[in-house]
């Protein structure tokens, strides 16, 4: 089963599709920020599967960006959340409606 | 051996995504993608990436899932117990479609069956190893093919910290002492300049004299 | 290929690891206790056993016999896990770390438990996972200095991880691989810490603040913030911090002297090169955790902003200095 | 703000407190560098401190109220356990305070001011070394601890030579010292003290510390108005530009009569306090050097007052202790069973005396109503009034800071709370 490609794309799948539920679902901020990881994730595993099973390095070179854009992400995301908790204290996307305050 | 391993380790990271996406508690979730990424680098080291599987641990997990866990300890990011943790009607929604979703991927996935020869790129492993493994492929690949892109990572890195820097910094305060109304108004549980900070302002003497 | 034999000895090679996890802390508190009561004009522990030597196994069993208290209000499960995340980082480190040269025994057999062609990068990956027990920890025991000692940890550690990774960045450059072994065998002529000079001082003053040890030991500053992380920890829970401590400081230890001090390089008797080498490793590790030690008796404690202004202003540029040097070094005299 | 704090149960880790988000963090009182059982409610945001509340009080022992209960010459042994770090210096202010009040001071022979000022000195450079090693082990750098013990272990043997007790000494008595002459040998054990006495150690470790000096200049600055205003005394005032120090500028014992200088540095902050009392040790060991001098030259004259109503009787007179006599001078014994049942009366009125203790300015203020009981007893402890400043100088400042502010001005709450 290791040997073949499409059992991590599998498993790559599933925490991509978790990851996507937990986006849709969680109401907290800061879940749905580590959802969007998860999915980062899912996205790594199929790209380095492919990467190693088509004896091409651009997949494992979209990994490595794709480190680098989730650490972005991150970085910028959790600053918008001190920002947030500086200036409304609420963490819970629902409740977040205005874009300016 | 190693097919028992990936069936092992695509089910905890399984677990371990559900329990990202389903623990009521931040911190929790946290832990829980920590343990995701641990099973994805144990996956990356399976195919043969050790490379990937190192970096993936020191950037996800050294880095990033603790500067979540940095700002959900400075924040108080505690979930209210008595509120649900997910959204009312949405959570309804989202069961479909992350079941379609999961089905669509499924099928593309299983549909990919191995590639054959014509598809296959130049970094076989017999060419990895005459280069000294996976890092050095990278490295080749990197600094040729993809140096723009590499070059675009570093870019976007600096934009990604000056723009953190810039969003977490604390309100400049003559700014706020010169619209102290838009302040006010604009949320009642804001902090507003509190009668510390601005006697912090004070110089020293001023404030002695309260003794 | 594989035989019972390969199997025994990697059997033998994990169980001399775990040997080593729980005996070197026990031999590194007595060192440091003595050593620090010499220091400081005093005879430091001479009860128990021979002159003292068995006061750490008296220790341990103490600890062992204590009772485990769990802060009430506090997170059960993170609050039990977080011990195990300080030790088995240090424990999976010590495996990719090697002591000696290949030996003949009847075979070839290299003293290290299992030589990873990314061991740099496991080690530093497993630097960059000691951020999780003290945050863990701190977050889970319900307690304002615990938590404060977790804040403090876990910016510590992932601020002074990018300076690490710098320094060793550069003899990556020079050594060509990720291989401990292969670094270590790249410095058959000359010592890393001869061109790097500066990065090893990067790198040694990383490596103490990664180990959360004096003068770097705000996140357990017992005069701030009376223990930070673990100030709620007891018995047994309490010890695998302690023994997490002293494990990452021989990691520390035993990766200055891998990637500058030239491992087990050094003057050798021929037919005994085995021997030699174990010797030359240990020697210098243990001289880089007698500095520990002696930093600690000497040194009065940085403050948290000239900690971190000391990282980010100081040791990055100061890395980044160091790994044009190097690269301008290596270009040259290659 | 802080003393509010809601009576609800902490069932969830929580953090934040006051309305506003920020934490309180409860710093003491068993937290270890606090120095005693001194309790700060501190209101921070992150690390920096933005206020700083002290309660007080954990210590309170009544001693005030205390000596307001026993004769005057009982009452002294209660100010051993005010500044325990330093005890002969509560002695002496408490003794001339009494001395004052009975209207005697100048009746004191000159080699029981010598001897009194041997001690005080001693007491000094005791006082000077817990604070130095509590203060540089607050900063993390432990060794100073130990060292600053080996030296004081040497002090409490001196103590223990001159009076029986290491720690709570109660070395004086009302018109002179405690016994009627300094024991044998002791004067030269002093002076060999004073020989090999080390001040340049401490000195070279800490003064040209760079991490040390990192951690406290610029840390805790008060300026010499806020100084004056708060009432700081001694090496804390000192620190921030004042030279205001009593021996000098209110002369008691024979101060006046010997060389010394003042440290005074104008900085203000932690480094400036630190560095007044490094030198007043350099300044202390000289000044016992020239005690012990005097007070070898005045030896064979008496270390008590001539005054049979104040001043006991030597032991020998009253018990005989010579093997060869049953009992002692019938005299002697009469006085001095009245001198232990009623005690000295001092004539109705009050005396103030403040004496330069190694915390600042140690008063002790006496209301007498001509009986052997004083009336009311008041002490101007240093180390209280030198806690007042703690608020001004920790807010604004990190956690560590507070550490450092705290050792800086040097209390004893023995001496806080009393």
């Amino acid at each position: 089963m290791a040997d073949y490609l499409n059992s991590y794309l599998f498993i790559g799948a599933i925490l991509f599709t978790l990851g996507a539920f937990g986006v849709l679902v969680r109401r907290n901020i800061i879940v749905v920020l580590l959802s969007v990881e998860l999915m980062l994730q899912g996205v790594n595993l199929s790209l380095g599967a492919f990467s190693t099973f088509y004896h091409d390095m651009g997949g494992y070179m979209l990994v490595l960006l794709s480190l680098a854009i989730a650490a972005a992400e991150a970085v910028v995301g959790l600053a918008i959340l001190v920002a947030l908790s500086r200036h409304v204290d609420e963490f819970y996307v629902d409740r977040l409606k205005s874009l300016r305050w | 051996m190693s097919d028992l391993a990936c069936t092992w380790l695509g089910l905890m990271a399984t677990i371990f995504g559900l329990g990202t996406v389903l623990l009521r508690s931040p911190v929790h979730s946290a832990l829980s993608l920590v343990m995701v990424v641990f099973h994805v680098a144990g996956l990356f080291v399976l195919m043969g990436a050790g490379f990937l599987a190192a970096l993936q641990v020191i950037v996800y997990a050294g880095a990033i899932i603790v500067l979540f866990l940095f700002t959900m300890m400075l924040l108080n990011l505690e979930q209210h117990d008595n509120e649900p943790h997910m959204h009312r009607y949405q959570k309804w929604l989202g069961f479909p479609l992350g079941g379609a979703l999961l089905i669509e991927a499924t099928w593309i996935a299983l549909a990919q069956a191995n590639p054959s020869e014509t598809l296959l790129g130049k970094y076989s492993p017999e060419r990895l190893s005459e280069l000294g493994g996976t890092a050095f492929g990278i490295a080749d690949a990197m600094f040729t093919s993809y140096l723009l892109p590499f070059e675009v990572a570093g870019v976007l890195l600096l934009a990604a910290s000056v723009a953190a820097l810039s969003l977490a910094r604390k309100p400049d305060e003559d700014i706020m002492k010169a619209m102290p109304d838009m302040v006010s108004d604009a949320a009642g549980s804001m902090t507003q300049p509190s009668v510390q900070e601005s006697k912090l302002n004070q110089s020293p003497t001023e404030r002695g004299d309260n003794h | 290929m594989v035989d019972g034999w390969d199997i025994v000895i990697l059997a033998i090679k994990g169980l001399v690891v775990l040997a080593l996890l729980a005996l070197a802390p026990m031999i590194f508190v007595l060192a440091e206790r003595k050593i620090l009561g010499r220091i400081q004009a005093r005879v430091g522990p001479n009860r128990v056993g021979p002159r003292g030597y068995l006061q750490t196994f008296a220790d341990a069993m103490k600890l062992g016999a204590k009772e485990d208290l769990i802060p009430p209000g506090g997170d059960k499960l993170i609050f039990w896990l977080a011990p195990l995340f300080m030790a088995v980082p240090a424990a999976t480190s010590l495996s990719v770390l090697p002591i000696g040269p290949e030996v003949e025994i009847g075979r070839t057999i290299g003293l290290w438990v299992t030589d990873l062609n990314v061991g740099v990068l496991l080690i530093l990956a497993m630097g960059s996972l000691a951020a999780y027990g003290p945050v863990m920890s701190g977050w889970s025991s319900n307690s304002k200095y615990a938590h404060f000692g977790a804040l403090r940890s876990s910016a510590q550690v992932i601020s002074y991880e990018i300076s690490l990774g710098l320094a060793v960045l550069a003899v990556l450059m020079y050594a060509g691989s990720f291989s401990l072994v292969d670094i270590v065998n790249s410095q058959k002529q000359m010592w890393h810490i001869v061109p790097q000079i500066l990065g090893f001082f990067i790198f040694a003053a990383s490596a103490v603040a990664e180990t959360n040890r004096p003068p770097f030991d705000l996140p357990e500053a017992e005069t701030e913030i009376v223990a930070g992380y673990h100030v709620e920890y007891s018995g047994m829970r309490w010890a695998m911090f302690f023994l997490a401590e002293y494990a990452n400081m021989f990691v520390a230890s035993m990766l200055v002297t891998i990637l500058y001090l030239g491992g087990w390089n050094g003057w050798t008797i021929p037919g005994l090169e085995g021997i030699m080498g174990v010797m030359w490793t240990l020697l210098k590790a243990f001289f880089f955790i007698f500095v520990y030690f002696w930093l600690r008796a000497v040194l009065p404690r940085l403050r948290y902003d000239q900690l971190m202004g000391f990282c980010w202003k100081i040791l990055l540029p100061a890395g980044v200095l160091n790994l044009f040097l190097v690269a301008i070094l290596r270009t040259i005299w290659s | 703000m802080a003393a509010e704090t809601s009576p609800k149960r902490v069932v969830q880790p929580e953090i934040s407190e006051a309305e506003d988000g920020r934490m309180i963090l409860n710093i003491g009182p068993q937290h270890p560098s606090t120095h005693g059982v001194l309790r700060v409610l501190a209101k921070v945001a992150g690390e920096t401190i933005e206020e700083a509340e002290c309660d007080i009080g954990y210590l309170h022992r009544g001693v005030e109220k205390l000596i307001e209960t026993k004769r005057y010459y009982q009452g002294m042994t209660y100010t051993d356990r005010t500044d325990y770090t330093a005890a002969p210096a509560n002695n002496l202010g408490y003794i001339l305070a009494v001395e004052k009040l009975l209207g005697i001071e100048n009746e004191i022979p000159d080699r029981a001011h010598y001897l009194r000022m041997i001690v005080m000195e001693l007491a000094r450079i005791y006082g000077h070394l817990i604070w130095i090693g509590t203060h540089a082990l607050d900063m993390g750098a432990m060794s100073m601890f130990l060292y600053a013990f080996r030296e004081r272990e040497k002090i409490s043997g001196l103590f223990e030579e001159g009076c029986g007790a290491r720690l709570t000494t109660n070395f004086f008595r009302v018109g002179g010292v405690g016994r009627h002459d300094d024991p044998p040998g002791w004067l030269e054990h002093v002076q060999e003290f004073a020989e090999t006495f080390t001040v340049e150690e401490f000195d070279t470790l800490l003064t040209d510390n760079e991490l040390y000096k990192s951690r406290t200049k610029g840390v805790g600055i008060i300026s010499t108005e806020d100084a004056i205003s708060i009432g700081l005394t001694g090496p804390s005032l000192r620190g921030s530009g004042v030279e205001w120090d009593l021996r000098r500028h209110r002369p008691y014992a024979r101060y006046n009569e010997i060389d010394y200088k003042i440290p005074v540095f104008t900085e203000g902050d932690v480094y400036a306090r630190y560095m007044v009392r490094l030198n007043e040790l350099y300044q202390s060991r000289s000044m016992i050097a020239q005690c012990v001098e005097r007070a070898r030259d005045l030896r064979g004259e008496p270390a008590n007052a001539n005054l049979a109503d104040v001043v006991w009787p030597e032991i020998e007179r009253v018990s005989g202790w010579q093997p060869d006599k049953r009992s002692g001078d019938m005299e002697a014994m009469i006085n001095h069973f009245k001198l232990v049942i009623e005690g000295y009366k001092p004539p109705a009125g009050d005396a103030y005396f403040g004496v330069e203790s190694p915390k600042g300015e140690l008063g002790f203020y006496f209301v007498s109503d001509g009986s052997g009981i004083p009336y009311r007893c008041h002490i101007r402890s240093p180390s209280f009034v030198n806690l007042s400043s703690l608020k001004q100088l920790v807010e604004g400042g990190l956690m560590a800071d507070l550490v450092a502010c705290i050792g800086s001005i040097d209390i004893v709450l023995g001496e806080v709370d009393r």
